[in-house]
């Protein structure tokens, strides 16, 4: 059975025939686009019963057994309650974004990006292994990278984009680095295994994957404080918003916790940093979000609040959590996408989505309004809709805890779920007022240009009319889709019971509480939106972030031109110490006790010290010879006395040869040198300590690298053999020769392949008719620049500056 | 003690060429680096064993002896030295011909230096680095690198893009 | 002046040093010598010959033929070790020996591959000798020109 | 598979053999000299590519083989040896040449195609072949200086001023690099009386420590100064950006990966028991080549210097390999030399792939300058379409080699206990992702750029497909490795016990070698590490 990964399949390789299809030549392939996730809902709609009766599915590929790798599928009740929203609102994403994107050239592309982001969410909620759940997760970061900057033209949906990849990665490479630590401990990377190690918990190592993995969780899910790229993340194409930003991607973090919360929830560590950051985050999207009058820019800190709660809902063990927790997803779920795509309908027609031009919308677009008016309903927890359960389940997990002794925890967070309550309510609400109903714009008003089919409008509605009169329903799919969840989350079977009536309690009064609080937020819009805009904007997560990108450029500007800039010689000089460092050590640092200095002559003739001073007169004459002549003839010297080495020492052709390649350098040199231009002469700078000092290492250096031959010789020489066979195997008596030719006639045939070469070089460098030519233009081109006060370069600088 | 006689000269030799090869100027470099051959070329000879006066001739029709090997300069060393020898004589003509090239393009007589302003910090994504102040160009930098570049480079100068 | 005693000497010199060359170059495998010595010493020998007649005229005449030449020295050279092949191995050594007029000859593949090494080094001294010479008088040349242009 | 081991000699003689005629027809005055000798570079790469495939089968089926030149007995001839480690670099470098070779014969200009690319190019891959099959130390030093000859000469080929200035410092640090080699060589005669890497590694138990370390600090200078690692990788980004984009992608391909497989060959053979000792240094060495690499990358202005700096990082990575290839790790010794083989075979592929791409962009618009370009990716959808998914790779993402190799070399450092470097490597993974974000906005999206001109040379449909169909077979095989990591995977562990298996490797070459007249104790490490000496 491999039905999971032909599903996967299924998805991935949908896009490219999307793609190939040109889907953006007929409102036909809205529903040819809706077909391949709808059939996937379908499939697993049909597991339901299955699941909740207990059995999962699960299937294993072996990819690099070597390294732990796999990629392990598992449909459990989590799994399959997050595969159900995410291929069923992605059917509704798919049917409009055939409309949204109407005669753009490029909707295969987008199509195209976005199955594969698809097939890697679905992936990524089904996966049972560690690196399978980072391999579909670096998915669904490319594929939204693609799809945030799809118009890449604009520089604002790139910008988003590349903030959106690098913070996600950041804590992915985060993440990854914690899966490894947990992996190698608990000596597998199978979810199941490790949450079934008995002592995972408490290993040593334990803590430091953990945060490791909150890194990668909280960065993707948009917690506190990373929570500042998914504003930026609004300039894709809405239904790329609508789907990454309501139930996708920023769910997977959320998912990744749910998923180990069975292991790991007893520990202290996991609870106050969830219920710490979460909570933060909670609060802080919920109070941001009126703020803004752009439509998705305010729905998105509205989503960035529920993330929150999401993840301090994780912090708990509570049975009341862990149904608020599922039932939230799924609340959320139903009506921040249709409210991201009734946004994306009036951007369509009216141009804009700045509540500041938008008035009155209601009559234009009564479907949207619908839309729009149930949404809302859910979102601010309006009986009898999804949103109010929600809202329910939450407050009594906190009341619950209030009661039973956990008093400081239970207020809390009773306050903190009441506060963003309130905020996120007089949002929703400002959002379909301002748009929808009222009757003046702040601003010049903006107008109907393209008015929308009910095809477009269709799959928000459909999704807005589920989430508002599902809760009625609920105990009828409660049992196959709600409870296995919650037990996978729990990692134990629970008895679930959901209500929508509870009765006349502290929590329903709270809750008709926040209600009133939440139109009198609305009705005070006016006043928050005039404080926020005193709020210095130096004071946020984004101008951290500026501000660590801006460290690592300055960082790597200051590095590039210590590298880069600088002159030849400190360059020379670090690969010379390096070498000078080794000897250095080695002479130094290591037991130089076990060598002894051996030496094969007693003392140097005459004659020898003779040369010897000549050599070093010579070789000082070469440094510090005022004319270029004198300088080549003194290092002509050096060569002689090199070859009077040769021959004192037994080597003739060696002296030969130095000789004649001497004459041929002075040949050489002689010729070019006259027609260059003198160096500059030297003067004392203040690199002339550092120089003599370089200098003197070197002689260190060559020093010691002569004398460490002469501490050991730990073996008999090879060359005897050389002498012994020379004339017999090698047919020849100068041994030097034969060797050259025969015993190692290797080498030199690679030698004069460098004197090929060479030859080769100097021809293609040194063809004069075209280096004269081109000195001429040269010389005309400097003349050009000096008669030109500013050069070009300054400008194009500037340009970028302003960019 | 010859050894250290030729130990002692490898390292004035060699502390001659780092020397002259730090200074800026481009006769100095090539004669630095030349210092620096014979430098090594000497530390290779000083590995073998010294022999004064017999070099590795075997003579016609005589069978050699290990005992008799003893008495021959070590060839091996030789070859390799020769080897050195006209390699660095290869890379020394070609580094050669590479400053006269230069010097004719450019007219300059400096060891070459990257030009320091086209590290280029103006990212139009990044906002902060258009704060970022260029340091003033030293000296050493040729400033005139690029632009020459692009004179080159350009096809319409060229006069041939076939 | 100068330039008739140049050539004087080139006509007279540079036959004889390419003569003590091909000496070297034959008696490299048993004395002193070989191919590298006598390669240089040719491309020395042809020095005087680009000095005497100078520089563009020479390359006129010669020019074309070095890179070949550097190409059939490593041609030679590689055949001579490929030859190896059919005595077993690569590089291996094969020789023929016979008598003419009573004196052993002995021929053989490093010979050969000596042959090669040679003529790489001819090729290649020569090959700057002459492109420097040459640029070096274009260079004079051209200043002088230019000298004169202001 | 029973060959005459003289084949070994092949991938040395041939490309020389087809060079050599190539130069002989440099002289020929004759309009289609340049067809001649692109037709004589292509069966040459054509006929290594099939050499290399033929003796990667051979050794990854567990095969090694060693051949003596001239036939003249193993301490005192020139040993050539293979094993997996040595096929899999020839057969990389063979596939890079032969996927290069079409994109220069379509791109490369008349003039530089006339002063003789090609056969250089040829020059240039006998260097590097040599490099990797020769099993004595002095013929390591030829190669070497046969490879930076050539390097220089195409560094150089075209001769404007940019390069000439980049050449010169090119060639002079590369000339210390190679110089302290030299020196290596010499000591390592003088000391152990032996040039033969087999004997070396008999004797050099023997050896005291203070010898040991000079020369495997020389040693580490030396290759290190190929590879370009910290501090003495000055020479790459100042030259590498300025030859023509093909020559930018051979050198990427094989210069500095030459110098990673002397490191990975030398040590582990040589003195095993250093890279314990040295863990430190040489991750500490991994670490500054990884940061100052990447933080290098982020001031370039040019797509090439913003590439080349990425090599520079992409070494540390390896240097990371290195430092871990001894640790003992839940995968067995030499685990960390493995994944460290596997990451320089994915950067070959993939840098190639990148500096193609990049280099493809250069030539169409006439400029590599990052705030010049812009909006490419709706001029030449396909191409970025390719140079996003290398870049992709090269910053690890999944499911390409790039993850196979992060993810690889961050397991065996954390169980080995390389805390430090492994943060660094996962702190550096995000900087390259960053950097390589940077580049793929300023050059592929924004608006295009007007004043683009495309040369007439290029604007054909064989010219496109030229620059294009080698990146697409390069990413087709990056991803290829990730998803088919086992493959991969078991093909460079055999290599990697091939490599650290000393006794192997010297009975390969010359059995009566492992009976050392020293009398010393040989044996593999750390099996043996007290029979070893250590």
């Amino acid at each position: 059975m491999s039905a999971l990964a032909l599903c996967l399949l299924l998805l991935f390789l949908a896009g490219p025939i999307f793609w190939l299809l040109k889907p953006q030549r007929s409102h036909a392939f809205a529903w040819l686009a809706a077909l391949p996730p709808a059939a996937v809902t379908l499939w697993q709609a049909l597991q339901m019963n299955a699941v909740a009766s207990g059995s999962t599915l699960v299937e294993r590929y072996a990819w690099a057994p070597t390294l732990g790798l796999e990629v392990a599928l598992k449909l459990d009740g989590l799994a399959l309650f997050f595969g159900l929203l995410i291929t069923g609102i992605g059917t509704c994403i798919a049917f409009y974004t055939n409309y949204y994107l109407e005669g753009d050239r490029r909707q295969g592309y987008f199509y195209l990006v976005l199955y594969i982001f698809m097939a890697s969410m679905l992936g990524l909620v089904w996966s049972d292994d560690l690196l399978t759940l980072f391999v579909f997760w670096e998915g669904t970061s490319i594929t939204s990278y693609l799809l945030i900057a799809y118009k890449s033209e604009y520089k604002g949906a790139v910008e988003g984009a590349r903030r959106a990849l690098i913070v996600t990665t950041a804590g992915a490479l985060a993440m990854l680095a914690g899966m490894v630590l947990l992996g190698l401990e608990a000596g597998t990377f199978n979810i199941s295994e490790i949450l079934a190690e008995p002592g995972i918990a408490t290993a040593a190592i334990t803590p430091v994957a953990l945060v490791l993995l909150f890194l990668g969780a909280f960065t993707k899910s948009a917690q506190f404080p990373f929570q500042f790229w998914l504003p930026g993340a609004m300039s894709a194409p809405t239904p790329a918003s609508a789907y990454l930003h309501s139930a996708t991607m920023v769910k997977a973090g959320i998912f990744l916790l749910a998923r180990l919360h069975p292991a790991f929830s007893d520990l202290p560590l996991w609870f106050w940093s969830l219920f710490l950051v979460g909570g933060f985050t909670m609060v802080l999207g919920a109070v941001s979000a009126i703020r803004y009058t752009d439509m998705k820019a305010l729905l998105a800190y509205a989503t960035i609040s529920v993330l929150g709660m999401l993840t301090m809902l994780l912090a708990f063990q509570e049975e009341y959590a862990l149904e608020a927790f599922v039932v939230t997803v799924l609340a959320h779920a139903l009506y921040k996408a249709p409210l991201f795509l009734s946004a994306g309908i009036v951007d369509h027609a009216m141009g804009t989505r700045d509540l500041r031009r938008l008035a009155g919308l209601a009559r234009a677009l009564p479907v949207v309004a619908l839309t729009v008016v149930l949404a809302t309903v859910s979102m601010a927890g309006i009986p009898p809709t999804m949103g109010f359960l929600a809202k329910e389940l939450l407050l009594e997990n906190f009341y619950d805890l209030f009661e039973h002794s956990e008093t400081l925890i239970g207020g809390l967070g009773f306050a903190i779920a009441a506060l963003s309550a309130v905020f996120l309510g007089g949002a929703v609400f400002t959002l379909t007022w301002e748009a929808f109903f009222r009757r003046k714009p702040d601003d010049e008003a903006a107008h109907l240009h393209h008015a929308p089919s009910f095809w477009f409008a269709a799959p928000a509605l459909l999704l807005t009319i589920l989430g508002a009169v599902g809760a009625l329903f609920v105990g009828s799919y409660e049992q196959v889709l709600l409870a296995p969840a919650i037990a996978a989350v729990a990692g134990e079977p629970i008895e679930v019971h959901l209500k929508l009536w509870h009765g006349l309690t502290p929590v329903f009064f709270a809750s008709m509480g926040i209600l009133v609080l939440a139109v009198v937020v609305f009705l005070a819009r006016g006043l928050f939106r005039r404080l926020y805009a005193r709020v210095p904007t130096g004071f946020s997560a984004l101008a951290v972030y500026d501000a660590t990108v801006d460290a690592i450029y300055r960082l790597a500007y200051r590095v590039t031109t210590v590298i880069q800039g600088s002159p030849m010689a400190p360059q020379l000089s670090v690969t010379l110490l390096a070498g000078v460092a080794v000897v250095f050590y080695a002479v130094f640092f290591t037991d130089g006790s076990t060598s002894r200095l051996l030496d094969s002559l007693e003392f140097p003739t005459l004659t020898e010290w003779a040369i010897f001073a000549l050599a070093i007169i010579a070789a000082i004459t070469t440094v510090r010879a005022r004319s270029r002549l004198s300088a080549i003839i003194a290092l002509g010297v050096v060569g002689v006395t090199v070859t009077l080495f040769f021959i004192i020492f037994g080597a003739p052709d060696l002296a030969l040869t130095q000789l004649l390649i001497e004459v041929l350098t002075v040949f050489l040199l002689v010729l070019v040198f006259f027609h260059v231009k003198p160096d500059t002469p030297i003067a004392h700078d203040r690199r002339e300590p550092f120089r003599l000092l370089v200098a003197v290492a070197m002689g260190f250096f060559g020093f010691a690298v002569v004398m460490v031959n002469h501490l050991s010789q730990v073996g008999e020489s090879i060359s005897p053999y050389f002498i012994e066979n020379s004339l017999e195997l090698g047919k020849g008596s100068n041994v030097v020769n034969v060797i050259l030719v025969d015993f190692r006639g290797y080498d030199t045939m690679g030698e004069i392949t460098v004197l090929a070469l060479a030859a080769l070089g100097g021809y293609a460098l040194l063809r004069s008719t075209q280096m004269h030519a081109l000195r001429q233009r040269i010389n005309a081109a400097r003349q050009m620049l000096a008669s030109e006060p500013e050069p070009a370069k300054s400008e194009s600088g500037r340009e970028a500056g302003h960019d | 003690m010859t050894a250290i006689m030729l130990a002692v000269l490898v390292g004035v030799l060699f502390a001659c060429g780092a020397y002259m090869i730090l200074l800026r100027g481009q006769i100095k470099l090539v004669l630095g680096l030349g210092l620096i051959t014979h430098a090594v070329n000497l530390a290779l000879f000083g590995t073998g064993k010294l022999t004064r006066g017999a070099p590795p001739i075997v003579p016609h029709e005589q069978q050699v002896t290990a005992a008799m090997a003893g008495q021959f300069a070590d060839p091996l060393p030789q070859a390799l030295i020769l080897t050195a020898i006209v390699i660095s004589f290869g890379v020394t003509a070609f580094i050669v011909v590479l400053i006269y090239r230069r010097d004719a393009l450019t007219g300059s007589d400096l060891a070459p230096g990257e030009l320091a302003t086209v590290i280029n910090t103006s990212d139009p994504f990044a906002p902060f680095s258009s704060r970022m102040v260029m340091p003033e160009a030293a000296d050493d930098y040729d400033i005139l690198q690029f632009e020459l570049d692009e004179v080159y480079d350009n096809p319409q100068a060229e006069g041939a893009d076939e | 002046m100068t330039e008739i005693y140049l050539r004087l000497v080139n006509l007279i010199l540079t036959p004889l040093i390419i003569l003590v060359a091909i000496l070297l170059f034959l008696r490299g495998h048993d004395l002193p010598g070989g191919g590298f010595i006598a390669g240089l010493l040719v491309a020395a020998a042809l020095e005087l010959t680009i000095l005497s007649r100078g520089a563009t005229v020479t390359r006129e005449q010669y020019g074309p033929w070095l890179i070949p030449l550097v190409g059939l020295g490593l041609l030679v050279a590689v055949i001579a070790g490929l030859l190896g092949i059919y005595g077993g191995g690569f590089f291996h050594g094969m020789w023929i020996e016979f008598y003419l007029g009573g004196d052993k000859i002995k021929m053989g593949t490093p010979q050969l591959f000596d042959l090669g090494v040679m003529l790489v080094v001819i090729g290649m001294g020569v090959t700057y000798l002459l492109r420097l010479s040459e640029a070096a008088e274009a260079v004079s040349k051209n200043d002088a020109v230019e000298g004169e242009q202001p | 598979m029973n060959v005459h081991p003289t084949i070994l000699a092949m991938p040395v003689a041939i490309p020389l053999l087809f060079g050599a005629l190539s130069l002989l027809m440099q002289g020929i005055r004759t309009p289609h000299r340049v067809r001649v000798q692109q037709i004589l570079a292509g069966i040459a790469i054509g006929a290594n590519l099939i050499l290399a495939l033929l003796l990667l089968s051979y050794t990854l089926s567990g095969g090694r083989m060693s051949f003596q030149m001239g036939l003249w007995p193993a301490p005192f001839g020139i040993t050539v040896y293979i094993d997996g480690l040595s096929a899999i670099m020839l057969t990389t470098v063979g596939l890079l040449s032969a996927l290069i070779f079409p994109f220069a014969v379509a791109t490369m200009d008349a003039e530089r195609a006339r002063l003789g690319f090609y056969p250089m190019a040829l020059f240039l891959l006998m260097g590097a072949n040599g490099a990797f099959i020769t099993g004595d130390l002095f013929n390591l030093y030829v190669f070497y200086e046969v490879l930076l000859m050539s390097s220089f000469v195409l560094l150089t080929l075209g001769g404007t001023p940019s390069q000439i200035n980049g050449g010169i410092r090119y060639v002079v640090l590369n000339l210390m690099g190679s110089m302290m080699l030299l020196l290596a060589a010499g000591i390592t005669y003088g000391t152990l009386g032996t040039l033969n890497m087999a004997h070396i590694a008999v004797r050099m138990g023997a050896t005291p420590y203070l010898v040991q370390a000079v020369i495997a600090g020389l040693l580490l200078i030396a290759f290190g100064a190929k590879a370009a690692a910290f501090p003495v990788f000055f020479w790459l980004p100042s030259s590498y950006h300025t030859p023509h984009p093909a020559v930018t992608a051979l050198f990427s391909g094989v210069l500095t990966k030459v110098g990673m497989y002397s490191l990975f060959r030398t040590f582990p053979l040589f003195f095993p028991w250093l890279l314990d000792e040295w863990q430190p240094l040489i991750l500490t060495i991994a670490g500054l080549t990884m940061v100052i690499g990447v933080l290098g990358a982020f001031a370039q202005p040019t797509i090439r210097r913003l590439l080349s700096f990425h090599i520079i990082s992409q070494i540390g990575y390896m240097f990371m390999g290195l430092g871990v290839a001894m640790a003992p790790t839940p995968y067995g010794v030499g685990f960390g030399l493995a994944l460290a083989i596997l990451f320089l075979v994915h950067n070959q592929i993939v840098k190639t792939a990148l500096l193609l791409g990049g280099g493809a962009v250069e030539l169409e618009t006439g400029t590599g300058k990052l705030n010049e370009l812009g909006g490419v990716v709706a001029l030449r959808p396909f191409q970025a379409a390719l140079f996003f998914l290398a870049a992709f790779s090269l910053a690890g993402f999944p499911p390409t080699s790039g993850f196979i190799g992060k993810l690889g070399l961050l397991e065996v450092t954390f169980s080995s206990g390389s805390w430090v470097i492994a943060a660094v490597s996962v702190f550096v993974s995000l900087l390259t992702t960053m950097s390589m974000i940077r580049l793929w906005q300023y050059v592929f999206w924004g608006k295009p750029h007007s004043k683009y001109r495309m040369p007439k040379k290029l604007a054909t449909q064989g010219a496109s497909m030229a620059m294009t169909v080698p990146v697409l077979i390069l990413v087709v095989l990056s991803i290829a490795i990730g998803v088919m990591a086992q493959p991969a995977l078991d093909a460079v562990q055999v290599a990697a016990s091939q490599v650290i298996d000393r006794v192997g490797y010297v009975e390969t070459v010359g059995p009566e070698l492992t009976a050392s007249d020293l009398q010393i104790p040989f044996g593999n490490y750390p099996a043996d590490a007290v029979a070893a000496g250590r």
